[in-house]
């Protein structure tokens, strides 16, 4: 195997390890949400379709590139919005005695 | 360079995951989510050696303007349909990222380890895509939303499933290109399949699972094209959907397993009757309801004495008052099953007495309430006595709950209370229904307010 | 119109129909009220406090006459006489218990109406003057078997010993037996209870004491049970003689409306009991639950002591005339609520309604009465 | 050696000196017992009991020769005389309230012991009689005022109106003061309290009860409070003033031993109290806390009700009676723990002794007098 | 291959971790760690290319020898300073092999990243060392445990550290071996500095700071001999070890720089003076040992009347209970101040009459109960009534409460009681204090016994 | 920077974030387990010493690498025993619900 597969493999299992021990127990209201930005951060692949399209060899490619960047972009954009607007509720109420973690 | 930029990229996104898990800190932490994946993009855009500028730009702005056109408009109960459908898209562009670098590259001269990075993206990718838009269809209403298959459902994707790595084994020793958009097409079948059979009501659960997916497409198109930044990216959200995935179908009670096989598989058992028709909350809904408001209201009645759940009733009480919120009582002359009921078990949690109000001093106060929970009481706060001429129990005053922001009622279920009479106040849109045994209820929610 | 009250007060009979504050309200909607001298001073009230608030204190010929009477208990036949013809007579007017106070009403002619007779439904609950009085006995029964019994009721661990909590039984679980728990537990003692009617038992369980299981239970409809078969008696009787037994304190609720209250305890289960056992009868003016019980008096037997208080509610008469006052000014407002005539129609005061124009009120009937009357 | 107990039992006195259980306990350590006859009836003990466990039933005059004799009151000269010379007397007598009973006692010669003077240490309390009995006077009094009282206690909450809680007043924080306190909060009321001792606020406040600050406070040492100058009683009373008047239920326990009760509630201040208000006056024997208060007597003032029971212990008396017997079943077990005489080194035996060897017992040469005895 | 077995090496030092976070899984995770130690020792002297097996076997036998017997025989109490002589070693360890790796690559011609992280290896490693056998010799009592130091400590410690980034800036320089030995005589001479003037109690923090050191040192003399075990195996202590040593600090109410800078720089705040000869204990340390425990016995006294804490206490107990765990509660006679004080308020909480148990009842219960827990209670759990015939309440019977395993006593202070003396009970062996309102310190308790 | 050095960086943040993650709250009890058990995992450096001593290049090296891995054994070993020895105490109790996390 490739040095280059190993280290990804390296990679993909912490940062694996980090995903899972990230999330702690959430409240079923934030479940929603939370699906929400982890989906919006699974559009990194926008920097691959970047990448892919950016390089440009042939029309299939080209298209496909294009197609990428759009539905990642989509994908990108939307989440983070909808996100915010999901999580707009959770304004701090300035009564509550300042408690962060 | 730019890998340590990514790897900043990176450290925003487990920084801005992690804040996401709690109300304080969830929605600074989409923000910080969000200028990660700013700043991937800037450095590669400034890093790769675009040629197509065009296209890239292009990609961008439709891709861009649907997103946000989309994410502001939509209503806020069709929250769940959009994720999916926004899942889907990431879905789709890993898959075709991968599609477009084996093109770019030539399918018989792929390494074997990019090959099968291919595969697994172009799989997963496509799975995502077309289950995350039979869940929006479910959702949306486009799609009926019961479980739509057969007994044998599961063995046929099963069989589909190893037919597909069979493609994909074939197009790795082939290289024929053929065989890559055959495999894309099967998955994408798979996709649709697998996600039929499964019941709208379960279909976050579903849409979560598919945005782990989509995380584990983005890794193995990181693998195929050799970017930290994806397997990073995507082996976090694989990670941390899978979690979510598992949390989500704890929280109804339900293995996850038994969520997307069971349906055809004859254990199902969802939601009874009824009982759909009214919003159903967690514990934890209703402590994070409960502890950003500013003032509740707690209405007794029989159930609570029946649960002898006065003692839990006022370490919840405590909680909340630990955190500013106000809380005081309301005591319908009737509430329990003799006069003075209340009273009593109030009395013996040592709930002050000046926290009391009856039934003339608490009904001018509900409108101002945010939250007003009640709990195992039913015909005293039954709308029907006030508005409806023809119930028995018309005329009897009642506690008016309804004219406060958000009611919780916990009660066992939906049974009738002593005047074995239906209570609209159920079904109301402002009204959570937390169906428990008041004492247990009350006593997870306490720990839930301390946490929330 | 003219309200009447009536000085009742007896050394037992301490409570009012209406307190100062009910007056107030009642003169405010408009009514004359007139007060027989003295009526609320076994309640606490002074003359003086309802003159402040408009009634008008006068002798008891004057209440009588006027045009709504109010009454705690049957009248008899002088009192009756001295009603104006076309009298609202409303009060305790035991029509199950004495039949013949009844007759005697309708034929003055008077429209009676009897507090008892209320239905027990949940839109009539500020109306029950049973439920409200029930409360205040099961709360003084509890009083008077603490103040009897030569034990204290909560569990003390002292430099002097440890006193064990008393153990009481509560036979009968309605409204005053349910109270009698919960002023028992208040006061620290370990409380089981029995009744007949098997929803009692989620009730007592509410309350935090615990429900005597008896072998053979029958559930019955309309909230009140009815007379028990011998068989289903004896059996109960044989499942409490050992709870009977063991406990400090036993307080007796059972009642069948219009019947002879049931025996729950016999001589030989009180003589199975501890000396300086303590027995609150509620029913012994009912027939009583208990056997040697006798009203207003206390017996001993073998060291155990036997009350039957009839004056249970008198005992805190101030808020029991309280609650009995707003029963009875919400019972008015309904009452008086339609334009001409009572309203047959609804159930409560077809229910209440003993006499009227002349006849005894046939409940079947009621609307058709009403018909008949016009 | 033989132990001699008396019947006192009067309408107000229900007590006896042992239980069967002490008894039975004292006659396991080779204790002879004669108890005169129908000793225990009051605190509901038969004879027969007594007889079960190994007692001699007699006559007072058998009672009266034993070696050692228990007594609840100071004994009138004739009973004195009927003592053995050399017996020894335990019991309450009282020795400050009534200084002429112990010079009876030391004239006849014998060793007396009052309980009254067992010192209030951390070590005595087992034997500490004014503490159990107080307990249930505490307890007991409270009692009495909600039966007296024309009020629920608890606050209720009712389809009939809502009944606020009563308010209760304890003045006075010694021991039955504290009881008070708990078995009011037991049963509902609202409670404040108020003592001239300090640190019985956090005593007050560790029951769940509220303390009446009073503007001028003195800290008295041994635990006893001593009589208070005018002028801090004025200030005091003017501070109290407020929380009696808006009291439904008023219960005074103050006292100072061998001092009249020093006065707290006045004429005037139960002007201002509501019609219907409960006053206990715990200290209506020792010259009372509230004017007008007789003992044993009901009075009424302005519709205010002032009861000054000294049977409180009583009205429990048979558990008053099962603490009193540990108290005196300890004590003795003290008292002839030595083989040679009493151990005046002891300060409690020292402390409670009255007459010894012909004299008034001097405390503070009590180790001298042994001496001189020998 | 070799780099896979190391990953799995790590992702069991990470579950190994994790689990020994926990109670129940702790001595599990342990085991797990061990095993992944295991793998990669194996891996490593398999795919090494080992030329002198003399001096490797010599030295794993010699070591392991020494690690094993000391790790056998030393006392359970003297645990903490053998944490600190292990880390020692495997500071010196780390910085042995940077320097050792040098040595083989020649200082001149070594690139300069490994150039850096060998310096950093080099330092951190042997301030590792020096500093734990400081914080040994100051618990072990070869040094005294007190502060040693002056005015001008922290800046003189300051302007070490600033020379020895000097001293490696020339040795990377010039390339002189000299420069590195100097530059590890330094740092050696930095870590004894820094720990003099920290005292002894303070030490297990230090101990902890340095273990996360230790894995810093790991992780830089991974980047120097380019092994991604070491970097994973380092990163992880050296992060777990910091989070830990923060919780240590937070857990003794200071502040991680107070406990490493304060003692010279005026801010000194240690606990006060006798309370120095008691076992304090924290609510998580008591939660712990009653959570793990088969029975429980509480003792309240008029501390509990005073705090109000009831009601804190029956839910202490419901959480015991829902646990397994047997609560009782035993009444001394004359508790509080008056009689039944302590029935009355437990009456209040509902607690059932059948788990009260007198002072006949409970004095022989105490030798069999693994843990009482004293509630603001004082004088009647002095031993000295039983013990000591000059007492003044020498004679009082009291509740043996020292017969049992372990008693835990909740109280504000060591104030005395009603009595005014002092209780010996406080300094026993088996006794540990828990001082705090009582109310709030049962309050936390439930939350911890529920997370236990 | 060489790649091996950037991919060393990754790892190691990435490794960091885990081990800050992996400790939630600890109760205090556990707390000298825990960083004994931690600190016989950084006797992962025993690796390097075999490494560097098995190579065996000159005598100081040599002396080095033995005195290396003998420490980093006596780290390892004595480590994990000890660990094991103190937490012999949370033994569980069979009593106590099954509760596993
Ligand atoms: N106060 C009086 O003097 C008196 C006397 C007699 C009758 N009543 C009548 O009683 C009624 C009182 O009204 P209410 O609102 O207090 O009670 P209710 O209408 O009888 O309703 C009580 C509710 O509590 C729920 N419940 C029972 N056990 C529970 C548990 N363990 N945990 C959680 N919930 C539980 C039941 O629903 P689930 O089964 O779904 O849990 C039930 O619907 C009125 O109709 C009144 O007229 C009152
Ligand atoms: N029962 C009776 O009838 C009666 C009557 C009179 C006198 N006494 C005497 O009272 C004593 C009773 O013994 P005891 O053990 O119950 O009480 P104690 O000996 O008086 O001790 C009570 C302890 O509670 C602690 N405390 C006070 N407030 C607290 C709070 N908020 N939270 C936590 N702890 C608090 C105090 O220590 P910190 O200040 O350090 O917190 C104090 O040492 C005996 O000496 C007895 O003789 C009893
Ligand atoms: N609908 C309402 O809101 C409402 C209001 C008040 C009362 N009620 C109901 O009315 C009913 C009667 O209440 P009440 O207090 O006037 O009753 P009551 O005074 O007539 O009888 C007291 C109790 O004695 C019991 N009893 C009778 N025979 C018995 C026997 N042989 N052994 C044991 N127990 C026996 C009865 O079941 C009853 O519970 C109750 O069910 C009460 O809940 C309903
Ligand atoms: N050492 C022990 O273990 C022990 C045991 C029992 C009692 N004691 C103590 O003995 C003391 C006396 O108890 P007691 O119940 O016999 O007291 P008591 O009956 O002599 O007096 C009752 C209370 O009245 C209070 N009082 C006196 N004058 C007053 C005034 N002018 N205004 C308001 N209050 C006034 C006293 O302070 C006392 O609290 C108490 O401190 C009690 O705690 C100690």
């Amino acid at each position: 195997m490739s040095e280059l597969v190993i280290t990804g493999i390296v990679v993909f299992v912490l940062a694996a390890f980090v995903g899972f021990e990230v999330i702690s127990k959430v409240p079923p209201t934030l479940h929603t949400p939370l699906m929400s930005g982890a989906n919006a951060i699974s559009g990194i692949t926008i920097v691959g379709a970047i990448t892919t399209a950016g390089l440009g060899s042939g029309t299939v490619a080209a298209v496909l590139g294009f197609l990428a960047i759009t539905a990642a972009t989509i994908n990108v954009v939307g989440g983070f919005l909808v996100t915010d607007r999901m999580l707009s509720m959770f304004r701090n109420r300035p009564k509550a005695k300042a408690r962060d973690d | 360079m730019i890998e340590l930029l990514y790897l900043a990229a990176a450290v925003m996104f487990i920084i801005g995951l992690k804040r996401l898990g709690h109300p304080r800190t969830a929605r600074s932490g989409n923000t910080i989510a969000s200028l990660g994946m700013l700043v991937a993009v800037v450095v590669t855009l400034v890093d790769t050696e675009i040629v197509t500028w065009a296209t890239v730009i292009a990609g961008l702005v439709v891709g861009g303007s649907i997103g946000a056109g989309v994410a502001r408009r939509v209503q806020m109960t069709s929250m769940p349909e959009l994720v999916a459908a926004f899942n889907g898209s990431g879905g789709a562009a890993s898959a075709l990222v991968a599609l477009a670098e084996m093109i770019r590259i030539g399918p018989d001269t792929v390494a074997v380890e990019a090959g099968i990075a291919t595969a697994l993206s172009v799989g997963i990718g496509t799975v995502t895509l077309s289950g995350s838009f039979i869940a929006f269809g479910k959702l949306q209403g486009l799609l009926p939303g019961r479980p739509i298959g057969f007994e044998g459902t599961n063995a046929l994707n099963g069989a589909i499933a190893v037919g597909a790595v069979a493609i994909a084994g074939w197009a790795l020793a082939t290289g024929s290109i053929g065989a890559w958009w055959l495999l894309a097409g099967v998955t994408l079948v798979l996709g649709v399949l697998a996600v039929l059979p499964i019941g709208g009501a379960d279909m976050p659960v579903v849409i979560s699972l598919l945005n782990s997916f989509s995380g584990l497409a983005a890794a193995a198109t990181g693998f195929v094209i050799a970017n930290s930044a994806l397997i990073i990216g995507g082996a976090l959200v694989g990670a941390a959907g899978l979690i979510l995935t598992f949390q989500m179908s704890e929280a109804m009670n339900r293995s996850l397993a038994n969520v997307l096989f069971s349906k055809f598989g004859g254990v199902a058992a969802g939601p009874a009757g009824d009982a759909d028709a009214v919003n159903r909350a967690t514990t934890e809904d209703v402590a994070i309801t409960l502890a950003y408001a500013n003032s509740v209201i707690v209405v007794p009645g029989y159930g609570m004495a029946v649960a002898q759940a006065q003692y839990a009733l006022r370490d919840v009480a405590d909680a909340l008052e630990a955190r500013g919120v106000k809380v005081t009582y309301a005591i319908h002359p009737v509430a329990g099953r003799m006069p003075g009921h209340m009273n009593v078990l109030l009395a013996e949690a040592d709930i002050p007495y000046d926290q009391l109000l009856d039934l003339e001093q608490s009904n001018p106060k509900f409108h101002q309430t945010d939250v007003v929970i009640v709990v195992g009481a039913n015909d005293v706060v039954n709308p029907s006595a006030r508005d409806d001429a023809t119930s028995p129990i018309y005329g009897m005053p009642i506690l008016d709950v309804d004219h406060s922001k958000t009611v919780v009622v916990i009660k066992r279920s939906l049974s009738p209370g002593f005047a074995g009479i239906d209570n609209p106040l159920f079904y109301l849109d402002n009204t959570l229904m937390l169906f428990a045994d008041a004492k247990e209820a009350l006593e997870s929610l306490t720990r839930s307010v301390v946490d929330a | 119109m003219r309200i009447g009250i009536l000085n009742d007060v007896t050394q037992l009979q301490r409570r009012v129909t209406l307190t100062p504050d009910a007056v107030a309200k009642l003169t405010g909607d408009g009514w004359d009220v007139v007060i027989e001298s003295g009526a609320g001073s076994g309640a606490g009230f002074a003359d003086e406090a309802y003159r402040q608030v408009g009634a008008k204190v006068s002798s008891r010929q004057d209440s009588l006459a006027a045009d709504v009477v109010l009454l705690l208990s049957p009248p008899d036949p002088a009192t009756v006489g001295d009603l104006s013809p076309d009298a609202v007579v409303v009060g305790f007017l035991d029509p199950l218990g004495s039949p013949e106070v009844a007759q005697t009403l309708a034929d003055a002619g008077v429209s009676a109406f009897s507090l008892e007779q209320i239905p027990r439904t949940t839109v009539a609950q500020s109306m029950d003057a049973l439920s409200s009085q029930a409360t205040a006995g099961g709360y003084a029964a509890v009083l008077v078997a603490a103040d009897e019994s030569t034990r204290f009721f909560p569990m003390l661990i002292t430099a002097a010993g440890t006193m064990p909590p008393a153990k009481l039984l509560i036979l009968g679980v309605g409204v005053a037996g349910l109270q009698a728990i919960a002023t028992a537990r208040r006061l620290g003692a370990v409380v089981s209870a029995y009744d007949i009617r098997p929803e009692t038992r989620e009730q007592v369980e509410s309350l935090g004491a615990t429900f005597i299981a008896a072998p053979t239970q029958q559930f019955q409809a309309g909230g009140y049970a009815r007379a028990v078969s011998d068989e289903t008696q004896a059996e109960q009787q044989q499942a409490l003689a050992d709870a009977v037994a063991q406990s400090d304190v036993v307080i007796t609720t059972a009642m069948v409306p219009g019947r002879v209250a049931p025996r729950l305890i016999t001589d030989a289960m009180i003589r199975q009991m501890k000396p300086g056992a303590v027995i609150v009868d509620m029913a012994a003016g009912s027939g009583g639950n208990v056997e040697h019980s006798v009203p207003d008096r206390r017996v001993e037997i073998d060291g155990v002591v036997i009350l039957g208080p009839s004056d249970l509610a008198s005992r805190v008469a101030g808020d029991a005339s309280r609650m009995l006052a707003k029963n009875i000014t919400s019972f008015l407002a309904l009452l008086f609520s339609t334009e001409d005539g009572f309203d047959f129609e609804n159930e409560i005061v077809a229910g209440s309604c003993v006499a009227y124009g002349g006849r005894l009120f046939d409940r079947a009937a009621g609307a058709g009465m009403e018909d008949a009357d016009e």
